[in-house]
């Protein structure tokens, strides 16, 4: 495949090359390392990570000092690829165009005559920029091989972890009262926003005979209303009991049924329509 | 590092084990070699292997996968002091989710995303479910039939309370928090020891 | 097994260290001991255990979270005799990303991309998450606010370094780039070992 060159038609490449002076010296001809075989673009684009990349490889591998880039025949030269690409159609990144449209424009305005109140010599050179960010992507570049190169876990080595003799019991968190009560009160800083809970001891004591309750008739059978007072807990305990079946009747929990005056009266869990005693 | 003496094999055989995850057959520490010894060859460079750390508070065991380092079970007290460091924590959602059942029972997961203003996964209740701490007591009669939770005898137990009642009472935390008033803040240090009082 | 010498207390610290399923610092291996001997004498004895095991296919290193036994990287050819499936292996795009995470953190994709020239995909940075080198440590305020990329603990402890300080310092270039005279990029001659506070 003949590559055609993006240069002006009365330069040859040789010519091109000679206009650019690489340390002082005119450049006769390319080195031969900026050539790469043409089929070769599609292994080359894979290698690559970007025209970053390319543009380094053409530069370290030419051995140009890269503070002091020739701009014409590296454009052509990249040109050259961008150009063997997309003749190959290859999927070419839109970045590589858009780097081919920077160095042209670098390369042009470096024809440009400097105007003479451009004093800050290195600022006003064109390529600053494009230096600066070869020379930043190729220091990433290299920390990115020395970063592989560090010994990894798992390829180049291996904690070492022996087997500890006898299994350890699992600890459970410890929780004590004041953490309740911490939690607690963080519930209800949050709560406040909304409303207000009043939760009091009295009513505390009748939840608990709630969830008692709850439990006596969790098989979901029914059990005679009777069987729900302890005596012994006195007529204090009596009433908060009272109050707790009431609470739970009223929060539809229990189910209360009495088949004729006097019978002795059922409860049960809601929800359980089965079995009648 | 090219072994080549048997006491180089010795090292590599060693590396091998102390690195494994798992017990280590000898079929597969004879793959370990350029050139395969034989069985016999590793077994005995093994044994003498488990002489070498004789006196160490690591041990080669033969088990039934094969070989393998283990400390050994004397060393056991000292390992154990590094545990009492990390004695795990249960997170704010279990904390408010047990305090919620534990003062507002029997309640629904729907009540406790109710107050908490969050909602609350299944981890949660299932963390203090699988503690002993709440348990399911009934269904509330609504469509879904939502269980209803409730603390244990077992969570009596472990607070070391007789009853709910003897639960921290919530309306002096209630007036408490009334005096400080904070917006935002949550309760300093010093409401905190005022709650220990009461 | 009663230790009483320094040598008997080196042995329960090499121990609990080939024992550990993580690094230990120093003020938890402190724990192990009877009487706190105090930071010093821990690492007085830590650094004879590192040497005693110099010779060795396994070695002691102090890393993020502390110290701990690994095997040295010399006798991995011969481990990975006996493994079935290989470390993977990451693309230039992964390696060269995680490079400027690391060494410019915390960074945006933008960022990323503008340093390598060319777009990055969202399959690289899912790579380095979910292998749990990277995260979002948070969202730059501009526009959009795209997420902040830092290095994790995790690929510092995977990586054997016990801070980014250790990353391998940045090839000179540098300070060849302070000739060019930059914008933006304060000349320093210790900004490689300054990554960590850029």
């Amino acid at each position: 495949m003949n590559l055609p060159l993006d240069l002006p038609p009365s330069e040859t490449p040789e010519q091109a090359a000679a206009v650019a002076r690489l340390y002082g010296e005119p450049l006769l001809s390319l080195p031969l390392d900026l050539y790469i075989p043409p089929d070769a673009l599609e292994i080359i684009l894979d290698a690559f990570e970007g025209p970053l990349d390319l543009l380094l490889y053409l530069i370290r591998k030419a051995n140009i000092d890269i503070l002091d880039i020739p701009m014409a025949p590296l454009t052509a030269q990249y040109l050259e690829y961008v150009e063997a690409m997309r003749a190959s159609n290859l999927e070419l990144a839109a970045e590589y165009l858009l780097m081919a449209a920077m160095l042209l424009e670098i390369k042009s305005r470096m024809l440009l005559p400097r105007p003479p109140r451009a004093v800050e010599d290195e600022d006003a050179d064109p390529r600053a920029e494009l230096v600066r960010r070869l020379l930043e992507y190729e220091q990433m570049k290299l920390a990115a091989a020395k970063i592989d190169a560090q010994p990894r876990e798992g390829r180049d080595f291996e904690w070492i972890g022996v087997l500890v003799a006898e299994k350890v019991v699992e600890r459970l968190p410890e929780v004590s009262l004041h953490d309740l009560q911490l939690a607690w009160l963080k519930i209800v800083r949050n709560a406040r926003l909304n409303r207000h809970h009043t939760v009091q001891r009295e009513e505390l004591s009748v939840r608990e005979h709630m969830t008692g309750i709850l439990r006596r008739l969790g098989g979901g059978g029914f059990v005679v209303f009777d069987a729900l007072f302890d005596r012994s807990l006195g007529a204090p305990g009596l009433v908060v009991s009272f109050l707790a079946i009431l609470e739970l009747v009223k929060e539809r929990l229990v189910d209360v049924t009495q088949s004729a005056a006097f019978a002795p009266i059922y409860l049960r869990l809601s929800g359980h329509a089965a079995d009648e005693p | 590092m090219q072994p080549t003496s048997p006491d180089d094999w010795k090292r590599v055989l060693e590396t091998a084990l102390l690195g494994a995850q798992a017990a280590l057959p000898v079929s597969t520490l004879r793959l370990l070699f350029d050139q395969d010894p034989g069985p016999e060859t590793v077994r005995r460079l093994l044994d003498e292997l488990r002489v070498d750390w004789e006196d160490r508070g690591v041990e080669l065991l033969q088990v039934a996968g094969g070989w393998r380092f283990r400390t050994r079970p004397e060393y056991q007290i000292y390992l154990d002091r590094l545990k009492q460091e990390r004695a795990p924590k249960y997170s704010r959602a279990v904390l408010e989710t047990l305090a919620i059942v534990a003062y507002r029972q029997p309640v629904t997961r729907g009540d406790i995303e109710e107050i908490r203003g969050v909602s609350v996964s299944q981890g949660v209740i299932r963390t203090l479910e699988s503690r002993g701490w709440i348990d399911v007591v009934g269904h509330r009669d609504v469509p879904g039939r939502p269980a209803l939770f409730a603390t244990t005898r077992r969570f009596l137990d472990e607070m070391g309370l007789r009853s709910l009642t003897e639960l921290p009472p919530l309306t002096e935390i209630e007036r408490i928090m009334d005096l400080v008033d904070l917006p935002h803040t949550p309760p300093t240090e010093r409401s905190a020891e005022n709650v220990d009082q009461d």
